[in-house]
């Protein structure tokens, strides 16, 4: 019916502290049943939200670590990370989640879906973008 | 392209963002607690007129207004009212809110 | 033109609603038409007719509803967002075993699915937020 | 020690509920005595027995609930941060002509000098919040 | 009942973009019942609560400049304003409101209810409350 | 004197605010967000350890377990869990909240 559009949702806030990387999350899990052409920034302390190695026990929250490792399953596999928001909280990418895709064109091979780039390569996404939800 | 910042400079990190992801040639509009970002002979002043030399930065005179801001904005930076900012989101092709 | 709307938190605490409503209304008066407006995080909250603001306030509630109803405004609040909340209609009570329900007149509850629709639909969507 | 303890936000979107739970949970566990929990601003969100969590997730307003049962706990719920944000008791509900209420049990709505008495009469007064 | 003890108000947010700064002055009205010793502490973004010349019909919200004005004959006389929080944003004591309470020891002469302090400062009375109320 | 932050000092201006108004010899405990200003080799890092030397620093275990952050705490930092805050709310006079 509609053309496909570019959605960008981007990330800049902490989990746990807040609920809005929880129910980001769950925006990006419902939209990604549309067919649409979906990109994942985190940026800022948004960077956080994919930390691997988190124990929700003591805060009794529900972890939604592995919420984030499902989205190759959703076909959702441009997941950008700024650069300078990385090296500002003294984190790397091996920090972070390991969130693979399968490529079904080149049998099934398993992809990063993480990219690590600079706030100006992130600044032409987000001007490349349709909507862009901000959480 | 259209960002909006509504977060004070001084409380939080929304402009740092919005200034260093947006690109020469696009608009800035700064409402609710942004405004503060408008104004002229603070700490951050020099950031705003260093970005008003390749982006476009406006204010939401509403707001301005409202936090007795309006003897105070920069020089250059042009206050619209809440028709202003429906023409600026329906003229540029898309809105980026920083939160 | 075509606008959607998002609004991320409550009435009064933040400012973002009293903003979102302003925006909606002056995008009418200018002859746009409002896709749709949508209620996620705490913003769901608007979307209660229990409150009882002072008499020399603005009533946030009812201005939403008010000019919902002068507009034929689609007021949507998340499903998800409003159970973690407690904003109820009446089906939402039956489903949940709830004695009461207190959703405001020209408000709807439905699932996030609205939003991505809000988005594809629309020309242009707006987030308004903490 | 009598401890007070002020809630500023809602339960969810902010980590303040969950935190200030935990805290009055340990201050009891550890034999202190909890003279008065007092919700204000969007804290009394906490207040309605409406919200239904997802069943994998934690209950904030009944695990209050519970816990003032079982340790005969005062949850103060602000009267005028209640009415702007339509947290509503038997009285609130006739008061205003409201046609439902939503309180939650062993939450009770009163004024702002409940807080101020709270500072007063613990010895320590802790405040979470956004 | 019991003794006397020192209230301290702190205010670090801006006003109208959030409801914090009214909801707190709502809390220091009814406190200026019980008695107490009260202080307010204006820091950070909580400076621009105290702003003069404030018109708030364009945003449609009660303006509520005025009830600062009144604290004096609340008898609230002790408002210390951090002079770092002022420079940083360009301010001096000339953009805040002209806030006054009458000495009814000296012939109910007007005296100046604003103390323009340092963070040194500010840290001793901070120091020095019994119970601290954030907003 | 105890001061609690919740916010991170990447957002906000909390941890500053904090910093810059409190006594020597006071406690600050790190809570929610605030955990990530007791990890190591971040921007912030160095004020913290500076803080270290007049001030006694403590986070929240369970925030900082649930940020995954419990492998890159600054050496000196003393983690507590729920019991060991409400200890620390007991034993310092007053208790001032940095939002």
């Amino acid at each position: 019916m509609s053309e496909i559009k570019k959605f960008l949702y981007v990330n800049r806030k902490a989990p746990y502290g807040t609920i809005y990387a929880w129910e980001s999350l769950e925006v990006v899990l419902i939209g990604a049943a549309f067919d649409q052409d979906v990109t994942l920034a985190f940026v800022d302390d948004g960077v956080y939200q994919i930390v691997k190695g988190t124990d929700t026990a003591g805060i009794e929250m529900k972890n939604f670590s592995p919420t984030y490792t499902a989205l190759g399953d959703y076909d959702i596999k441009k997941i950008y990370v700024e650069k300078e928001s990385l090296e500002k909280r003294g984190l790397t990418v091996d920090d972070l989640l390991d969130l693979k895709w399968e490529d079904e064109d080149e049998d099934w091979a398993e992809k990063d879906s993480i990219h690590v780039v600079s706030s100006a390569e992130l600044a032409d996404i987000m001007d490349d973008a349709d909507i862009t939800l901000s959480f | 392209m259209l960002h909006t910042v509504n977060k004070s400079p001084f409380e939080k990190d929304s402009l740092a963002a919005c200034l260093r992801m947006s690109k020469d040639g696009c608009a800035i509009l700064l409402i609710e607690d942004a405004v503060y970002a408008a104004t002229d002979g603070t700490a951050v002043s020099d950031q705003i007129k260093e970005a008003m030399k390749t982006k476009s930065v406006y204010a939401l005179k509403p707001d301005v207004d409202a936090r007795g801001m309006s003897g105070k904005v920069i020089d250059g930076i042009e206050l619209i009212d809440y028709a202003g900012f429906v023409s600026l989101v329906a003229d540029q092709n898309s809105t980026q809110s920083w939160l | 033109m075509k606008f959607s709307i998002q609004v991320n938190e409550g009435p009064y605490q933040h400012q973002s609603s009293d903003t979102a409503y302003q925006f909606t209304k002056a995008a009418l008066e200018a002859g746009h038409e409002i896709f749709r407006v949508f209620f996620y995080h705490d913003g769901v909250n608007n979307g209660t007719r229990l409150t009882t603001p002072p008499q020399d306030d603005r009533n946030i509630v009812n201005r939403w509803s008010e000019l919902a109803a002068e507009h034929e405004l689609d007021l949507v609040v998340c499903v998800a967002a409003a159970q973690r909340r407690g904003i109820v209609d009446e089906g939402e009570m039956q489903r949940n075993g709830k004695d009461a329900e207190n959703i405001a007149p020209g408000f709807r509850i439905s699932g996030l699915g609205q939003l991505i629709e809000a988005g594809i639909q629309a020309d242009r969507l707006v987030v308004f937020g903490d």
